[in-house]
């Protein structure tokens, strides 16, 4: 049963994702991928894996949906949503079932090391948080997470760098013109206290159990998508310092922390055991806030004005 | 604190200090946070020439916990060669890049993608975990497109978006790769993992991650897409992108074959990279040859240059890696990066003083400016001796070593192909020089001052000098080889 | 078959497909949608591989996580790029592979 | 300090060349200070170490680079007669291009250039060691393009790309050449015989014909000899430098360090291998001579006349035997004095007559005598007539080709002797017999033009009368020999 | 270091005038350059006068300068000084004419290099001064810088250079196979060497170049007559000696004996024949030049005691054919009627010596050959006075011929006295030295048979060259066999220029270009490119497994 119901899945995410490359039209190719983020959520939570599945149905599925549905509205603004006449190509295909079929062999030739390792069972107690993939992120691999961070700020920078010159000084986005009162309005005003209360609760109980500043960021980046989306707030302009501070709070100050455990500990981003836990959530604060305004931006684009090419 | 978190922190720092704070000051902040950073890197060279390789753990988490990153040889020769470049990049960007001379988008964007982009590079050179190093690739891709993009032209964008794929294809290869290899291995520590028990698909992660860091480094047939991104971004930008980035994919390479899974090389493999470096020398140089824009020129000569680097495998890896060449070869491969990323990046620099003069980087639009510029030219002409490989010079030290490692395992068709693709070097570099020495200048625009036209030369110098006096540069790169860099020949 | 496997080949077909998707397709979004699904396959893959031996390993998911998250930024980076060069040119596909052909 | 000696003879033309470039254009005296300062230093220190050096001193001083990289420099016997015969010539020009060049544009590059040519092919004469000597000779190609190119019009554009043409490839071979080698002996130092036996003969020979092919190239051996008569479109300093100071010389003397410093004559006669260079020299003498006949632009028939004459020195050494390589040796600093001497003349006609053509030199003699003096003997000493410094060269070969047991040798240098005189004579015969033409101008009012090459001249006279003497060049060729400096 | 040991008189002899030679170069000199002239051979002639015991050597000179005297040196430059001198006076009269400074210097380097020649006692100097003496002379001949003058000196060099090098070869094998430079030791050496018989060829064109050897001699009767008359004096009188001199020192007793006999008397006869179709006395003088020395050849082809006394004959026929050149400059000097025939009248004598009429210097320098041959040689030797009786019958003809010179010459006396002073030492010489070179009494050369073996072919000669004056043969321009060769005009063969050729290469290389750029364009389809990423993966896993 459970198999057939993996089975299942399994056959439907392919059909999805299928469909996504080979189906006509962008926008139909768009639908299908966020059919396919959601199934793949389900899919991880088959395999047990509950952070990635809220990981993946929050930015895989969700966000990145909204930011593709977002992104083919402007290529229909500007007529580019059309594609070329697209062919079947042969040799592509021979080579990716090749990679598929090399990839499958390697799975069935994987030996399993020694997993998890004994390390980490030993380390976990001095992680200062219980949920081991929090502890992994934030404290065991925090430096990789700290560059995630930056990753994320750098592809916003590389984003607004695709300004034009004429609209640097406008708000982010393409300008509102929400109604007034309308549905969007309403959904606008009920929608975000209830994602805000999720977002902070999705980070706070990442120490813990499933979830986290990523998890918990995006669903906050929802609420602020929608409300920019509703018109309810108006997004800010890029030299607007605030929101600036707000972008780089999260990677300061991992940034300090790390740099205080090199001044106070042994070594960079070492988080002493004690105070590992209060780090840990300082931490998750910052990046929580960083994470969605940084996600927001993202998903918003840069300043688009009224002005045509 | 150590020389190596100053390194990490320090263009982190100034890249979140730029974005954070109002322009004049964030400026400010970037260029002290440049001089600070190359400071930290020389004082990481003389550590590790004189103490040590410094490692550092992350968090205090040993592996295969924790992330690791060590400061070898290979690491802070690169490192200082990164902060040349950067430091000179910076330098010509503090007037390509001032609030007046560029759009307001550029003159706040161009810092932190610099200080992001020089974030990774460090991350990369320094880091001994799979993970880790792909996370700085993506940062470096990332940062580097926002380079290519920042010109906002058309042309530039459409260069972006070629680079983009490439670097995104490359990148899932190569995570596919870090994959299976802690699928295998339980672990993403290079060092770990080179005392590991073999496995079935350590090959194919080999091969996916070579695949993918062979898109990234552009090597042919991957590198259609670096000649318009590199030629279209400002000057600055594309020393950095032409000299720096390609290297970084490039030393993971070096890790991953000769650190990682050295076991694991075939001769067959190492002879199709060495077949696929023999051809990219080849097609970058007549693609060179074809080009009539000065910048492409440069651009296609990277291609070429970087086909050079990939003859190392065969000559230093597998069947060979014990033989006492094998480190001359490996050395002399380090060599010609390093001498490439110095010259690359002044002849980058270069140029961009001349179009700011002529306005225009086509060969007829740059005749004789040799005698407006003469600085530049001469800088340009030291670099073109680099890349040619003629003495004294770096590109010679490491040219000559790969070829003596060539002829003494008798792969010597390596060694035509280093020499032949100096030859083509010095058709493709000999057009603009003789454009540039032609009489009869044209001056658009009053020529940069003579300090800002000595950065390129400092540069070119720099490469120059790293063959002059190779002998330190030669013994550093040798701290931290696992091979016993055995007194050469 | 196991689910793992089951899991784990259908994350292996997921990236052939989507590689399929990133060489075949013109269209640029649609090629930053098949990037998607390339990572969306590899983490399927990942996490397949992590969650042998009746042990869920958390490094993985760790990993996972971040990739996801750069995933996006790449893809956000990727979009924006389509959209600033078709408010430039109209198109969205690279400028060599634009006409049929 | 006595280790130091070889890095100062080098830096007394390297640092005058790194500073000249960073002067402007106006500052004349400080550059012609420094230039000239820079010669007669050079001059001044190579006579201390003659006198130490015929006594037997020499000097060693050692750079490491990367492992087997090593800069040797090391100033013996041969070395030191290589760079005395480009020191001496190199004041001589200076001087000439001072007064050749008076206030043109871009002297600053020009002599910085000049002298950074000069450092290099000191380098060449001291180095100690095959890297050291590529090293210096890649150094030199790089810095005679520039001087070549310096004019900056087309012809001297084109002239520039043919020498790069023709030296780059070459480059090449000498790289492949040297690396081959080496990587089978390690490095190779000229004081010690590198050990050969781990190469197979067919191996030797093709490193041997790479080598050729490497030096050949700059010795203007045919059929790599195209690049010297195009180069002709330099000014006359430059022609000097190529013909006589530096570039041909380089080339040659790469072909005796190989011959016998690398490779050893003894191997060199057991690989079969001198011959056939022989021959080839034979050919470029003979070629070169022929080609020289048809030219009607004195420079272009100085130019082919230096391809033939330097061949000279190549069939010397090729001949692997004591006389050949004497007269080879000799010749090394008898074909430099005298070529000198003829384009130090060329250019004075050039610039104070405006005669290029040979047709231009009617009637000059009685106009212009010193220089046509000059000129004349000079020629004189090319076609080997006593006692010009050739005819010594000339008769060590010739005892050279017999006891090497080639007497063919002899028909070559008879027929050498034939062709330079059929087209030098013409010359001389033109510049005192004929009549001027009726708006011919030309005086020769310029001392700083005419005293080099008068002193070049009498040097190539002194170096045929007093040729048995221990200071003339032929002396120091023995010594060398004798010393075996050279095996 | 030395620079010289043993006596310093043969080197001063070398060194002086060479040092007057680069006199004539100093603005000082150049307008009285001529006044020089006749001190250059003074410490030759005082050498030879003198005599001097030992070797000279100059080591550092050259390749090692070894100077040195015997008698038959002695003889010969003490000759060749004499005529220098008295030529050196003759040439007084030039003095304010243009190119004299010119003419000067190499006058002097020329006699540096006869003297040389004589004094050398090692390969490289004689070679250097045989060069000296070779190529100096070419300014001589063409000093007048007339047409004709300019003609001969292309022909004279072409030649002299052609000698030259054969000379250089032929002495180099020479040195190689004796181990040495000294000048014994080589003609040793090339007697019983291998190669020797290629080097005596090419010495014996080398020398016989110089001598006027049939077939080498075209240049001969071109240049002597081109040159100002004392220049022409000593061109006949000495320089060829130096050729004839070189045969002596170098070619080992008997070698090629034949085959010189046989040019010689070609020679001594051809070249009397063919001075008759000649109108220009100096060329009919040249003509007998090179007739003389033929026989002169003839006699060292010999060998034998024949050979040892050549430089007996050389030094009448020196001093006799100086006088008769410079007779015919005194003659183009004179104007009337009185002089002319003073000049014919010893023209006559001397030609009468030169013919061997008894008691002349040529019939004692005839006797004291005459020992040492065989009769057929003796024969020839006596026949070819029949010859050159003739020829100088003509010759006197001719110089009666030349126009008058319309007023007196200045230095008329001068003019006149040098030639009969030249013509005494021709006559005194042989009887001076008689006793001392022959080792015969002179009544040896007074006795009967001596004189009718002198006077007959002079009788004999005398009817046809009488018939020649009233029926003269065709007349022809000087230079015989070089006629022939006039036809062939200017050789020029096209030469291709054998430099490696690019043009091609940059062809193809623009092709090769162009085709890459097509396939970039291909490549850069990114359909293309990324097709390989995956195929690459699998090629290189294929690989690796």
């Amino acid at each position: 049963m459970t198999l057939a119901f993996n089975a299942a899945l399994c056959a439907l995410i392919l059909a999805a994702a299928l469909a996504t490359i080979l189906g006509r039209g962008i926008f139909r190719s768009i639908m299908f991928f966020i059919v396919y983020g959601l199934l793949m959520a389900v899919a991880w939570v088959r395999l047990d894996v509950v952070d990635v599945a809220l990981a993946e149905a929050a930015i895989g599925a969700g966000l990145t949906g909204v930011l593709f549905l977002a992104a083919f509205g402007r290529l229909v603004r500007e007529g580019a949503e059309a594609e070329p006449p697209r062919r079947i190509n042969p040799p592509a295909a021979v080579a990716c079932v090749g990679l598929t079929a090399a990839l499958t062999w390697a799975w069935f030739s994987l030996p399993i090391p020694e997993r998890p390792g004994p390390q980490l069972a030993e380390a976990l107690p001095r992680a200062g948080v219980e949920n081991p993939v929090t502890a992994v992120l934030l404290n065991f691999r925090a430096w990789d997470t700290l560059l995630e961070s930056i990753v994320l700020l750098a592809a916003l920078i590389g984003l607004w760098m695709l300004t034009r010159e004429d609209d640097w000084r406008n708000r982010l986005g393409l300008p509102q013109h929400v109604r007034p009162g309308g549905v969007m309005s309403g959904f606008g005003r009920v929608l975000p206290p209830v994602g805000l209360l999720v977002g902070v609760y999705l980070a706070y109980v990442g120490a813990d159990r499933p979830g986290g500043a990523f998890q918990g960021g995006t669903v906050l980046a929802a609420v602020g998508l929608v409300a920019a989306m509703t018109g309810l707030v108006r997004p800010p302009r890029i030299s607007a310092p605030g929101w600036r501070a707000v972008l780089v709070a999260g990677p300061l100050v991992f940034l300090v922390a790390g740099l205080a455990g090199a001044l106070l500990g042994t070594n960079f981003l070492t988080l002493p055991a004690p105070v590992a836990g209060g780090a840990i959530f300082v931490i998750e604060v910052a990046l929580l806030l960083s994470v969605a305004v940084t996600l927001t931006f993202l998903v918003l684009g840069p300043p688009e004005g009224e002005n045509r090419r | 604190m150590s020389a190596l978190v100053t390194l990490l922190v320090l263009p982190l720092a100034g890249a979140i200090a730029a974005i954070a704070l109002p322009s004049p000051v964030g400026r400010t902040a970037a260029l002290a946070a440049i001089a600070a950073t190359t400071g930290a890197a020389i004082v990481l060279m003389a550590t590790v020439a004189f103490q040590g390789m410094p490692r550092l753990e992350m968090g205090g988490w040993t592996p295969p916990l924790g992330i690791v990153l060590v400061a070898d040889g290979l690491s802070v020769a690169l490192i200082v060669m990164t902060a040349l470049v950067m430091a000179s990049a910076g330098l010509a960007a503090r007037h390509a890049f001032a609030p007046g001379t560029a759009g307001e988008r550029a003159a706040f964007g161009f810092w932190p993608l610099m200080l992001l982009l020089w974030s990774a590079l460090n991350v990369v050179f320094l880091s001994r975990d799979l993970f880790n190093l792909y996370v700085g690739i993506e940062l470096l891709s990332l940062a580097a497109i926002g380079l290519v993009a920042i010109d906002g032209k058309a042309t530039a964008l459409a260069a972006a978006m070629r680079y983009m794929i490439f670097a995104l294809a490359g990148s899932l290869l190569y995570l596919a790769g870090v994959v299976l290899i802690h699928a295998a291995h339980g672990t993403l520590d290079i060092d770990l993992i080179a005392t590991r028990t073999a496995a079935a698909p350590d090959g194919l992660a080999l091969a996916l991650m070579t695949a993918g860091l062979m898109a990234k480094t552009a090597l042919f047939p991957f590198h259609v897409w670096l000649p318009p991104a590199h030629a279209g971004a400002p000057a600055p930008a594309s020393a950095m992108l032409s000299g720096l980035v390609p290297k970084a994919s490039f030393a993971i390479l070096l890790r991953l074959w000769f650190d990682t899974m050295p076991d694991r090389a075939s001769d067959g493999a190492l002879t199709l990279i060495a077949l696929l470096g023999t051809a990219a020398v080849i097609w970058g140089s007549l693609g060179a040859l074809a080009q009539v824009r000065l910048k492409l020129i440069v651009a296609y000569s990277t291609v070429a240059q970087i086909g050079y680097l990939f003859l190392v495998f065969p000559l230093a890896g597998g069947a060979s890696a014990g033989v006492p060449w094998a480190a001359g070869a490996w050395t002399g491969a380090v060599f010609l990066a390093l001498s490439h990323g110095l010259a690359k990046a002044a002849m980058f620099l270069a140029v961009g003083h001349w179009m700011a003069v002529a306005g225009s980087d086509r060969l007829s639009d740059l005749r004789g400016l040799a005698q407006l510029m003469p600085m530049t030219a001469f800088a340009f002409a030291l670099s073109a001796v680099t890349l040619v490989g003629l003495p004294p010079s770096g590109g010679f030290t490491g040219k000559y070593l790969v070829m003596t490692a060539a002829f003494a395992s008798g792969q010597w068709a390596w060694a035509l192909v280093m020499g032949g693709g100096g030859l083509l070097a010095a058709a493709y570099l000999y057009r603009p020089m003789a454009v540039l020495f032609a009489r009869g200048a044209q001056a658009g625009a009053a020529p940069p001052s003579r300090a800002r036209q000595a950065v390129p030369l400092l540069l070119a110098s720099a490469s120059v000098a790293l063959g002059i006096a190779s002998a330190g540069p030669f013994d550093l790169l040798a701290i931290g080889r696992p091979l016993a860099a055995e007194e050469g020949l | 078959m196991t689910a793992l496997s089951l899991f784990a080949v259908t994350g292996a077909v997921l990236i052939g497909i989507g590689f399929y998707g990133l060489i075949a397709t013109r269209h640029f979004l649609r090629r930053v949608v098949a990037f998607n699904l390339i990572g969306s396959g590899l983490f399927l893959f990942f996490g397949a591989t992590g969650a042998r031996g009746g042990v869920t390993d958390p490094v993985p998911q760790a990993l996972i996580i971040t990739g996801i998250v750069v995933a996006f930024s790449a893809s956000a980076l990727g979009v924006g790029l389509v959209v600033a060069r078709a408010r430039l040119s109209g198109r969205a596909a690279l400028p060599e592979e634009e006409d049929g052909a | 300090m006595t280790a130091l000696l070889p890095v100062l003879i080098l830096l007394t033309s390297l640092v005058p060349a790194v500073i000249t470039f960073f002067l402007d254009q106006e500052s004349h005296l400080l550059r012609n200070a420094l230039s000239l300062g820079g010669a007669v230093l050079k001059v001044a220190l190579i006579v201390v170490m003659l006198f130490a050096v015929a006594g037997g001193a020499a000097y060693e001083t050692t750079i490491p680079l990367a492992p087997g990289l090593v800069l040797l420099l090391r100033i013996d016997a041969l070395a030191l007669l290589f760079v005395s015969l480009s020191a001496t010539l190199w004041l001589l020009t200076t001087i000439y291009a001072i007064a050749y060049f008076g206030t043109q544009p871009e002297l600053s590059r020009f002599f910085g250039f000049f002298s950074l040519c000069v450092a290099a092919t000191t380098g060449i004469a001291l180095s100690g060691s095959l890297i050291s000597f590529f090293i210096f000779f890649e150094l030199l190609t790089l810095s005679t393009w520039p001087l070549v190119a310096h004019k900056q019009d087309e012809a001297s554009l084109k002239a520039a790309r043919s020498y790069l043409l023709y030296a780059l490839p070459c480059s090449a071979a000498l790289l492949w050449a040297i690396v081959w080698l080496e990587s089978a002996t390690g490095p190779v130092l000229f004081t010690e015989p590198p050990d050969l036996d781990g190469l197979d003969p067919m191996s030797l020979r093709a490193i041997f014909a790479l080598f050729i092919l490497g030096f050949g190239m700059k010795a203007a051996i045919v059929p790599l000899h195209g690049w010297l008569p195009a180069a002709m479109a330099a000014p006359a300093p430059v022609s000097a430098l190529l013909h006589a100071v530096a570039v041909v010389k380089a080339g040659a003397f790469g072909v005796i360090r190989v011959i016998y410093d690398v490779f050893g004559a003894a191997r060199v006669a057991e690989l079969g291998v001198g011959i056939p260079l022989a021959v080839l020299a034979s050919a470029t003498i003979i070629w070169g001579s022929l080609r020289a006949l048809q030219q009607h632009d004195i420079k272009k028939r100085l130019a082919f006349s230096t391809v033939s004459q330097v061949s000279y020195i190549v069939l010397g050494a090729a001949l692997a035997g004591p006389y050949g390589m004497i007269g080879g040796l000799a010749h090394l600093v008898h074909q430099g004095l005298m070529k000198i001497t003829l384009f130090f003349c060329a250019g004075i006609y050039d610039v104070r007559a405006g005669v290029r053509s040979i047709a231009g030199l009617n009637g000059l003699g009685p106009r212009m005598p010193w220089t046509s003096t000059c000129f004349s003997l000079g020629a004189l000493g090319m076609i080997g007539l006593p006692p010009m410094a050739g005819f010594v060269s000339k008769i060590y070969l010739g005892i050279g080709g017999l006891e090497s047991g080639a007497p063919w040798v002899l028909a070559v240098l008879a027929a050498s002797t034939l062709l330079n005189a059929a087209y030098f004579l013409p010359l001389l015969y033109r510049l005192w017999f004929l009549e001027p033409s009726p708006d011919a101008t030309g005086d020769e009012n310029a001392p700083a033009l005419v005293v080099p090459a008068v002193i070049a001249t009498l040097g190539a006279l002194g170096a045929g009368v007093l040729a048995a003497s221990a200071v003339s060049p032929l002396g120091w060729a023995t010594l060398i020999a004798e010393r075996g400096d050279i095996r | 270091m030395m620079i010289w040991t043993g006596p310093l008189l043969p080197l001063a002899a070398l060194v002086w005038p060479f040092l007057l030679a680069a006199l004539t170069a100093l603005p000082a000199f150049r307008g009285r350059a001529v006044r020089l002239l006749p001190f250059a051979p003074l410490p030759a002639l005082w050498l030879a006068v003198a005599g001097v015991e030992g070797v000279t050597t100059a080591p550092g000179l050259l390749l090692g300068v070894t100077l040195g005297l015997d008698a038959a040196r002695r003889l010969l430059m003490g000759m060749t000084a004499a005529l220098w001198l008295i030529a050196g006076l003759a040439a007084q009269p030039m003095a304010g004419k243009p190119h004299t400074a010119v003419f000067s210097g190499f006058w002097c380097l020329t006699l540096t290099g006869n003297i040389g020649v004589f004094l050398a006692l090692d390969v490289v100097t004689f070679y250097v001064a045989f060069a000296a003496v070779s190529l100096a002379a070419w300014f001589l001949v063409v000093h007048d810088r007339t047409e004709v003058a300019l003609r001969a000196g292309r022909v004279y060099i072409v030649t002299a250079l052609a000698g030259e090098v054969s000379l250089l070869v032929g002495l180099l094998i020479g040195a190689a196979a004796a181990g040495g430079v000294d000048i014994e030791g080589v003609r040793i050496a090339l007697g019983a060497s291998d190669a020797g018989p290629v080097a005596v060829a090419l010495l014996v064109t080398g020398f016989g170049i110089k001598v006027g050897l049939v077939p080498l001699h075209v240049w001969l009767p071109l240049a002597h007559p081109a040159a100002p008359v004392p220049a022409s004096a000593v061109l006949s009188g000495a320089i060829v000696k130096a050729g004839l001199f070189g045969m002596i020192l170098f070619l080992p007793d008997g070698a090629f004996g034949s085959v010189l006999m046989a040019l010689g008397l070609a020679g001594a006869f051809g070249a009397a024949l063919w001075g008759l179709t000649q109108s220009n006395p100096k060329a009919v003088l040249a003509y007998s030049t090179v007739s003389q020395m033929g026989l002169m050849v003839m006699l060292v082809g010999a060998g034998g005691a024949a050979r040892e006394t050549v430089p007996f004959l050389a030094l009448h026929h020196g001093f006799a054919k100086g006088a008769l050149f410079l007779l015919v400059g005194a003659m183009l000097a004179a104007s009337d009627r009185r002089h002319r025939m003073l000049c014919l009248a010893f023209a006559a004598a001397v030609s009468a010596s030169v013919a061997g009429f008894p008691f002349t210097g040529g019939a004692l320098a005839k006797a004291a050959v005459k020992p040492g041959l065989t009769d057929a040689a003796t024969l020839a030797l006596s026949l070819s006075s029949v010859a050159t009786s003739i020829i100088l019958v003509w010759f006197l003809f001719r110089l009666w011929l030349l126009p008058n010179a319309g007023k007196t010459a200045t230095h008329w006396p001068l003019r006149l006295s040098l030639p009969v002073v030249a013509g005494g030492l021709a006559f005194a010489g042989p009887w001076l030295f008689w006793q001392s070179w022959t080792g015969h009494d002179f009544v040896y050369a007074l006795a009967m048979k001596p004189v009718i073996d002198a006077l007959w072919p002079v009788a004999v000669a005398l009817p046809p060259a009488l018939a020649l004056l009233r029926w003269s043969l065709p007349q022809r321009p000087p230079g015989d066999l070089l006629l022939l060769l006039q036809g062939w005009g200017t050789l020029s063969i096209p030469m291709p220029d054998l430099s490696l050729r690019w043009a091609g290469g940059r062809r193809l290389f623009d092709a090769l270009a162009l085709a890459i750029a097509r396939a970039e364009r291909g490549l850069l389809r990114w359909s293309l490119s990324s097709t390989l990423l995956p195929v690459l993966v699998l090629a290189m896993l294929a690989l690796l497994a």
